[in-house]
């Protein structure tokens, strides 16, 4: 059997204090295994995004614990980890500096490790998301939305990380475009043998990309299924069921027992 | 307008910092002082020589020459309405001493001190006073010395009245007014205005105005604006182009009369270039005293080279110097420096002093002396000077009272030339030693033949503009820009007698 | 023959930039009888800007042709400010985008719908008060008088969507343009919404025009669509003919999409023809 | 000119010490008070340490003998070790006792009561000035933005950044006062009036409306009159540019076109939803630009003869005069501290997002 | 003709080939938005017209800017055919004395902003970056130099370091700071959560990387423009002080100071203070001018 990548136990996360206290992520554990990606869906405001951060260390952890490759992960993360762990944002216009070019942005990170042929590195990131030599100095504004999510993966990608965060990587990009990036996040996790941790609200995106997936509700996880069992539509928790529903169109029936019913 | 009874003078009045006739030594506070007080004696404007009784009636000197007995007159009242009495003038007098504020020397030069105070001056009556000296002074130096504001009447019972921890009322007297003559002070505001109205108590002619008011204007254009719209009747602060601007307005009219004050500039002498007397006398010769005069100070100065103005006892009035750069540059030659020097000049930040300084700057530069301008502000070039540290300070002098040894000391007498002595005269501040000069002054306070006694200052005079660390340039000329239905407004010889007394509004 | 609702014939919408100018829509016609009409293309295809146009609110730098703009037999390029004032919020109207952005932050709920309602009718306060109480009852909201004191950022997206939809429809339009009400809510929450939507259309017999990038939503839920590619339209469909669709872009937007009925790898691509947006 | 976008700057914070409520708020303020006093009376101390004045100058005069000198420099604690002097200065200070002005002899805290009200007055009412002609002026630009009118309230705008002050005030007196005869001169009230009100708050036009003397009134608001329209158009100038700017940003919200979606008129869409909306941060613009002008214009002071904080604390300084240097700081520092304070709290009932 | 547009083209391509292509397109890019305004260009060519006098002060003098000429028969003589703008109190050609003076004001301009931008970016930035404990104290400090009366603060520090144009200069620098480390301070806040900042973070970037090649220069650009606004400011608090003898010394040609003495004649001799005044109003209306058009260029909301 593969090594646990990364293993989850009992996470908890909470912002604020008094009034203002959320607690974002409760108990949730979860385990992938090396070359292996998973799924993270749920509703707005689950705490899905919360989960990687934590992972990235970007949110407070409040409880429970974090392991890459059965290490317990350190505060702050060392620079290790980094080249282990890498993300990808949601929004493309607003992951990217807006003042640097491809060429800066992607030689960013290669200058914080130290890494020495960084000028072939940038050209074979670029190579690989698909993006020719020519896009190598311009500036953001000066690409499309599926343009810039490119180059925000061949960023996440140019250290060679082992684990990729995806969080909603296509929901800002039309149908179309979404296509192409996750396909080429395809094709890049088998040639680089990665393994993903993808949020997405969309149970087919997450069906596409991911061999498993859990469902995440108010900062729990309630209910932890298969790809497979999405599509045959087995699957056991009234909330995953209704999303599964909803994907499929528009309805003139509401559903039965829908939690937004207005009494 | 302003009304009729009223006369609204702008004047800057922000160096007010006291009412208390002891302790006042500002410019303005002695104005003040000189309407609202009376003191034992006083002197003719016109020809300052002439000295004449006010509170005192008449006086004697004693046959030691020691002490001075002056007869009170009778029947005169205080504005409160108290009687005027020798133990009020005691009560001055010995006030003024034990306050210890900063115009006590005045009386303490005749060595009357803290301790001594009671008995050297002493009513022997209710109407006479005893002022007892421990050397025989000059009589006119003594008599002069209490004309000045620190030797003003106040009123003992009202005083007293409000006095606290034994403080001779002056924490009241600071902002009140206890005095007899031809004004009261009704209010101060600091930066604002002072008011002052007529004396219903006043012994002598009434003064024909109801109210005398000074407003602090700071801005002379602005003074200049509010007198021409009539919003007051004098402005006292112009500048010599605002003057020849305003005198073709019909309504208003120029007064002038020439002031004690000096304008010159010392030569401190710890500077070695300084040291040089043949430094000094060229850049005697290096200041266009006539050009200055007639442009930057037209009306404002007239060239006066020696340290006693005009008008006092003694005084030189010839000015040997005028600018001279040839023999400026063969002095300097000699002195080693044919290529000039450079030397710092500390200038206060106010006209016409700054512009003086330019003007000096760029005749200066004519020689090779490079002056390099060091603008502050007044107190702060002042701190300098009184440091010692600056090379050359441009200033103004004004003698404390009518009699030449008050200059004569402060030019020509340095005792000790250490950095902490406690006397800082001018020639002191300017490091210059004054063994024999120091000396001649000392002499010629006892001296009490009048023409004698010019004669001393003549020569010591002479001696100083000769020699000594002094560029003396100008004397002043006050001037008032007026209204013309303004009658009778009296500039004197001294800052003490600029007075609203006889003045009237047609 | 009746006058249909909305007759749009060959309208165009220009914006002058610093840089030059753009053509956001290009001689879009369409008509709309008391139907639902969906409009569907990629971002930036001209949807919104088609919506605007008809409520005469393009920005200060567009400039708006076409040979005919009407409502109801209205002709709208002649219309004045003023006339087409009157028109807009009572007789025709949109539910904007984002509640969140679309709803004034500073103001209450109340304060928002009242003051809709009373840009058009003479009623007291009291009165747009209780219409106000009614339409958020009609949009199934819990608590309207609470919700009524509420400002916008207390407002949930789904209940900020149906206040925009109440505000929207309290004066009782004729036409309706929804330009993406859908897309900041949740997937569950959206069936909610339309379904609200699709009552009023049947009930009032409302026109609507429901602007999405969601083809297979669009073609659930209305009659007909439009589908826009750079500002123009490339396809006009019915609603169950969506499968049958022509134009290789339709058939792209459809094939693209992962779905969970068939797993396909890699997806395939849309490839896009310089020719579509000539 | 110290005005700056720092007032919106400081919205995010803003919105975070919200959240602690109003108690939380309160004492937050009592803290930064204290403590920005704190640091007030620390700066004054090292100046009045630092400046080349010796201040015994300001008591005693140029012509004192030496004796009166050190007793006085005594007497003012000049002579004690630098920290022990620290520690009076500070000790007097905490316990409010500013000691006595050199200059004025009065008390400090009555100086400051006669000199701030004068600057609150002309502060009020210049501020009032730039609001009320600045903002429409804002207003109009933004909505004909690019048009010739913007041009025009821009450069008008432009012009009170950079004309100097002395100056434009000489030239407004020369033409208003001495030849159009339109306002009143320079100073507060005329010499007739004087001493017909009794000060009670210090400031002119409220006390003698307070004690009827409307003739008074009217005199002192036409002394008033042009230095605060002097004032007041240089906060005109910055607060015109602040309305346009954030209005434009406003128009540019969906919002407005929902306003404008529901029929309203042009009019009710800039006015009550637009410019409701900007008013938010602008609130924190005009309260900046107020607290900016009650630190009193030097300047503006002299030119009008206007006997206000500004020069009074300029004119302590050049004696090192340094009670009056601290309490006058003091003072204008609290007023700074206080109104921040108060636009906070305005901004809370302003903007619902923030309670 | 065709080198020109065909360098346009290079500069304008969305495909640059080098790091420098890039660069310089962006600089054309910004240029050209600039361009486009045409009271900016008008302000750009105002401190273009400043620095090429400043540069050029001898040759474009036709006086000697300090010596003083006869008091007696040219002094406070009006614009003339040989002293273009008339002659001041000492006699001096205000024509050249402004043509120098230009000097001067272009220092205050240039050594304010290099004093006070950084300082004023650094707390901001550390301030707004790091939070907490750290911001409280930088703002407190902040908030103490922005409570005290500014001209005051000026006034103290120039009293301290002594009077001089160069310390009248850091006085105004050191008094100008804080409302740049507020906006900086806002600007951090808005970007310090932001997704590339986070990016940057999850490679490990340090802090101070973080702070210095993305927040920084993100800071840059709104500060830079509100020090162009604030151009005006300076040179007259520059004016201010030298109106209150604080200023340059004499016979320096400050043209504050300038204005400060001239005003003594400003009724009759108008020339002597309305000429610099007209000088410091052409200036300050440039730099105004030249702000408000790279508030458009600059302003990172605009890019978008
Ligand atoms: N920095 C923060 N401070 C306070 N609360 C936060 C913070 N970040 C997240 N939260 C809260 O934590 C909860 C979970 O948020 P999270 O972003 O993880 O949700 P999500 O599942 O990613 O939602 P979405 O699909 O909208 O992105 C939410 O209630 C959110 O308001
Ligand atoms: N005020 C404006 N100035 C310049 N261009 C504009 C303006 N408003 C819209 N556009 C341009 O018009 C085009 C069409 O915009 P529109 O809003 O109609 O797109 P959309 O189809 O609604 O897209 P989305 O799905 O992203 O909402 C876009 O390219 C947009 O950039
Ligand atoms: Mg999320
Ligand atoms: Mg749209
Ligand atoms: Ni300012």
């Amino acid at each position: 059997m593969a090594e646990t990548l990364l293993a989850i136990d009992d996470l908890r996360v909470t912002f604020g204090v008094g009034r203002l206290h959320v607690a974002a992520v409760e108990g949730v554990s979860l385990r992938l295994e090396a070359g292996e990606s998973l799924g993270l869906v749920g509703e707005s405001g689950s705490g899905k995004s919360t989960v990687l951060r934590a992972v990235t260390g970007l949110a407070p952890v409040a409880g429970g614990s974090i392991r890459l490759a059965g290490e317990p992960v350190r505060l702050p993360r060392g620079m290790d980890f980094y080249r282990t762990v890498q993300m990808v944002f949601q929004d493309p216009f607003a992951s990217l500096h807006p003042r640097h070019t491809v060429d800066q942005i992607l030689a960013e990170p290669l200058a914080i490790h130290r890494v020495a042929d960084a000028d072939a590195r940038i050209v074979t990131a670029l190579a690989e998301v698909g993006l020719g030599p020519s896009y190598r100095f311009r500036y953001p504004h000066q690409l499309s939305g599926g343009q810039r999510q490119r180059v925000a993966i061949a960023r996440a990608l140019v250290l060679r990380p082992r684990l990729v965060l995806l969080d909603e990587p296509t929901s800002a990009l039309d149908a179309s475009v979404q296509a192409e990036i996750l396909n080429l996040l395809e094709t890049l996790r088998r040639e680089l043998g990665l393994s993903y941790v993808l949020v997405s609200h969309d149970l087919a995106v997450v069906a596409h990309l991911c061999e498993r997936l859990v469902v995440m509700r108010r900062g729990r996880i309630v209910e932890e299924t298969t790809a497979d069992a999405l599509r045959s539509g087995t699957v056991r928790d009234a909330y995953t069921r209704e999303m599964l529903r909803a994907s499929k169109g528009f309805t003139r029936e509401p559903p039965a027992g829908s939690g937004l019913q207005p009494s | 307008a302003t009304p009729k009874d009223t006369l609204v003078q702008a004047w800057m009045i922000d160096d007010i910092i006291s009412l208390d006739p002891a302790e006042i030594f500002e410019i303005s506070t002695t104005e003040i002082a000189g309407n609202t007080y009376e003191r034992l004696i006083g002197y003719d404007l016109d020809d300052v020589s002439k000295i004449f009784g006010v509170v005192a009636e008449s006086w004697t000197v004693s046959d030691d020459g020691k002490t001075i007995t002056f007869k009170i007159r009778e029947g005169r009242k205080f504005a409160s309405g108290n009687p005027i009495t020798a133990a009020d003038v005691e009560f001055s007098l010995q006030r003024a001493v034990l306050l210890d504020k900063s115009p006590a020397f005045i009386i303490n030069q005749f060595g009357i001190t803290k301790d001594n105070v009671k008995t050297a001056i002493k009513a022997t009556g209710d109407y006479t006073l005893d002022f007892t000296m421990d050397r025989p002074y000059a009589p006119s130096f003594a008599l002069y010395a209490l004309t000045s504001s620190v030797a003003s009447v106040v009123d003992k019972k009202l005083v007293m009245e409000h006095e606290a921890n034994g403080d001779f009322g002056y924490e009241w007297l600071k902002t009140h007014y206890a005095g007899s003559g031809p004004f009261t002070i009704r209010d101060w505001r600091a930066n604002e205005v002072a008011v002052l109205e007529r004396n219903p108590n006043y012994s002598g002619t009434p003064a024909p105005l109801a109210r005398v008011i000074y407003r602090h204007i700071p801005e002379t254009a602005t003074q200049r604006i509010l007198l021409e719209k009539g919003d007051v009747d004098i402005a006292r602060n112009l500048g010599p182009e605002e003057i020849a601007a305003v005198s073709t307005n019909p309504d208003i009219k120029i007064q002038s009369a020439p002031k004690g004050t000096l304008y010159y500039l010392g030569l401190n002498q710890k500077n070695p270039e300084l040291a040089k007397p043949e430094v000094r006398e060229a850049l005697k010769y290096l200041v266009d005293y006539e050009a200055i005069a007639d442009t930057i100070m037209k009306n404002q100065a007239s060239v006066h080279q020696a340290f006693l103005p005009k008008g006092f006892l003694g005084a030189v009035n010839d000015n040997p110097y005028k600018l001279d750069v040839d023999k400026a540059k063969a002095l300097l030659a000699k002195a080693g420096l044919p290529d000039g020097f450079t030397v710092t000049m500390d200038v206060r930040s106010a006209q016409p002093i700054t512009g003086v300084a330019e003007a000096i700057q760029s005749t200066f530069a004519k020689a090779g002396v490079k002056l390099e301008i060091i603008p502050g502000d007044g107190k702060q070039t002042l701190t300098k000077y009184r440091a010692r540290t600056h090379d050359i300070y441009i200033g103004v002098w004004g003698p404390d009272y009518q009699d030449p040894h008050t200059n004569a000391q402060t030019f020509a007498s340095n005792p000790d030339n250490k950095d902490d002595a406690s006397s800082k005269t001018l020639a002191w501040r300017n490091a210059w030693p004054t063994p024999e000069l120091g000396k001649e002054v000392d002499a010629a306070i006892l001296e009490r033949d009048p023409a004698k006694r010019a004669a001393l200052y003549e020569a010591m005079q002479r001696e100083v503009m000769a020699d000594g660390p002094f560029v003396i340039m100008f004397q002043q000329t006050e001037n008032a820009a007026e209204r013309a239905n303004v009658k009778g407004f009296i500039m004197g010889p001294s800052f003490d007698n600029n007075l609203a007394t006889a003045t009237s509004k047609e | 023959m009746t006058t249909p609702l909305v007759e749009v014939e060959d309208l165009s919408v220009g914006f002058d930039l610093p840089d030059g100018r753009v053509e956001a829509v290009r001689g879009v016609s369409f008509t709309l009888g008391r139907e639902r009409l969906g409009i569907v293309g990629e971002s930036g295809s001209g949807k919104s800007q088609t919506g605007r146009a008809l409520l005469g609110l393009t920005a200060k730098n567009g400039t708006v042709t076409a040979k005919r703009l009407a409502f109801d037999g209205i002709d709208l390029l002649r219309a004045s400010e003023r006339e087409r004032r009157a028109l807009r919020g009572s007789r025709m109207t949109m539910v904007m985008q984002d509640p969140r952005y679309s709803l004034n932050p500073v103001m209450t709920v109340e304060q928002q719908i009242v003051e809709a309602y009373r840009a058009h009718r003479r009623v007291s306060r009291a009165e747009a008060r209780d219409a106000a109480l009614a339409m958020l009852q009609s949009v199934r909201i819990d608590q309207p008088q609470r919700v009524l004191a509420l400002y916008p950022h207390e407002l949930s997206g789904g209940m900020g969507q149906r206040v925009m939809i109440a505000m929207m429809l309290i004066t009782g339009p004729e036409l309706l343009i929804a330009d993406e009400p859908t897309s900041a809510l949740d997937v569950t929450v959206r069936g909610d919404v339309l379904r609200i939507l699709d009552a009023l259309v049947a009930e009032r017999g409302m026109g609507l025009i429901l602007i999405s990038h969601d083809l297979e939503l669009v073609a659930s839920f209305c009659d007909c669509v439009l589908v826009m590619y750079a500002g123009r339209i490339v396809e006009e469909l019915r609603a169950d003919a969506l499968h049958d669709a022509k134009h290789p872009y339709t058939r792209g937007l459809i094939g693209c999409l992962p779905r969970l009925d068939r797993d396909r790898h890699p997806l395939p691509v849309l490839d896009r023809d310089p020719a579509w947006a000539l | 000119m110290s005005l700056d976008q720092s007032a919106l700057a400081a919205r995010p914070e803003r919105r975070g010490a919200a959240a602690l409520g109003l108690l939380g708020g309160i004492a937050g303020f009592l803290l930064t008070l204290a403590i920005t006093l704190l640091g007030l009376v620390v700066v004054t101390f090292v100046i009045g340490r630092v400046v080349p004045i010796d201040p015994v100058l300001a008591v005693v005069g140029d012509r004192a003998s030496g004796d009166v000198y050190a007793r006085v420099r005594a007497e003012m604690g000049l002579d004690l070790p630098l920290l022990e002097q620290f520690r009076i200065y500070l000790v007097k200070a905490v316990t409010g006792d500013f000691g006595r002005s050199v200059l004025t002899t009065n008390p400090v805290i009555d100086d400051i009561r006669t000199y701030f009200p004068a600057t609150i007055e002309l502060a009020t009412l210049g501020t009032l000035i730039g609001t009320v002609i600045g903002i429409p002026l804002g207003v109009f630009a933004a909505v004909r933005s690019g048009s010739f009118l913007d041009q025009v309230v821009r450069i008008v705008g432009l012009v009170g950044y950079s004309v100097p002050i002395f100056w434009l005030g000489l030239m407004a007196l020369l033409l208003f006062y001495a030849r159009l005869d339109w306002v009143a001169g320079p100073g507060r009230l005329d010499i007739a009036y004087d001493y017909m009100v009794t000060p009670v708050t210090g400031m002119i036009t409220v006390d003698a409306l307070m004690q009827g003397q409307t003739e008074v009134f009217w005199n002192a608001v036409s002394h008033l009159v042009l230095p605060a329209c002097l004032l007041g158009y240089f906060s005109l100038a910055y607060i015109s540019r602040m309305t346009r700017a954030l209005l434009l940003n406003e128009l540019g919200q969906e919002y407005v076109i929902t306003a404008r979606v529901k029929g309203l008129s042009e009019t009710r869409v800039i006015w009550r939803h637009a410019l409701r909306n900007a008013a938010v941060p602008l609130l924190t613009v005009v309260v900046l630009s107020y607290a900016t002008l009650l630190e009193g214009s030097v300047l503006t002071e002299t030119v009008f003869a206007w006997p206000g904080i500004g020069s009074y604390i300029t004119n302590s300084l050049q004696n090192a005069d340094m009670n009056a240097v601290l309490g006058g700081t003091l003072v204008v520092g609290a007023a700074f501290v206080t109104l921040n304070l108060l636009s906070d709290l305005l901004y809370r009932l302003l903007d619902p997002r923030t309670r | 003709m065709a080198a020109a547009s065909s360098l346009r083209l290079w500069l304008t391509t969305s495909e640059p080939r080098s790091r420098a292509q890039a660069r310089l397109g962006g600089l054309y890019q910004g240029f050209r938005r600039l361009a486009r305004n045409p009271t900016a260009m008008v302000g750009l060519a105002v401190v273009v017209l400043l620095v090429v006098v400043a540069a050029f002060a001898p040759l474009l003098a036709t006086h000697s800017p300090t010596a003083g000429g006869d008091l007696r028969t040219e002094r406070l003589l009006p614009p003339g055919p040989v002293f273009w703008l008339g002659t001041d109190d000492q006699a001096r050609d205000i024509n050249s004395r402004i043509i120098y003076g230009s000097r001067l004001t272009l220092a205050v301009v240039v050594l304010v902003t290099v004093i006070a931008t950084p300082i004023g970016l650094a707390i901001g930035t550390i301030s707004g970056y790091f939070g907490g404990w750290i911001d409280r104290i930088l703002m407190r400090i902040t908030d103490i130099f922005l409570a005290f009366p500014r001209l005051v603060l000026a006034l103290a520090f120039v009293a301290a370091l002594g009077p001089g144009i160069e310390n009248a200069i850091i006085a105004i620098a050191i008094t100008a700071w804080p409302p740049y480390a507020r906006l900086a301070r806002a600007e951090t806040l808005t970007i310090r959560n932001s997704d590339f900042i986070h990016a940057v973070r999850l490679q490990g970037g340090s802090s101070a990387r973080i702070l210095l090649k993305h927040v920084v220069p993100l800071c840059l650009s709104s500060v830079t423009v509100r020090v162009t606004l604030d151009m005006a400011g300076i040179i007259l608090t520059a004016a201010g002080l030298g109106f209150l003898g604080l200023g340059a010394q004499p016979p320096t040609p400050e043209w504050g100071t300038m204005i400060a003495q001239g005003r003594r004649f400003l009724i009759d001799q108008w020339w002597v203070a309305a000429m610099p005044g007209i000088a410091i109003f052409v200036v300050s209306l440039g730099f105004n001018l030249l702000g408000d058009g790279l508030r458009d260029v600059l302003d990172p909301r605009s890019v978008r």
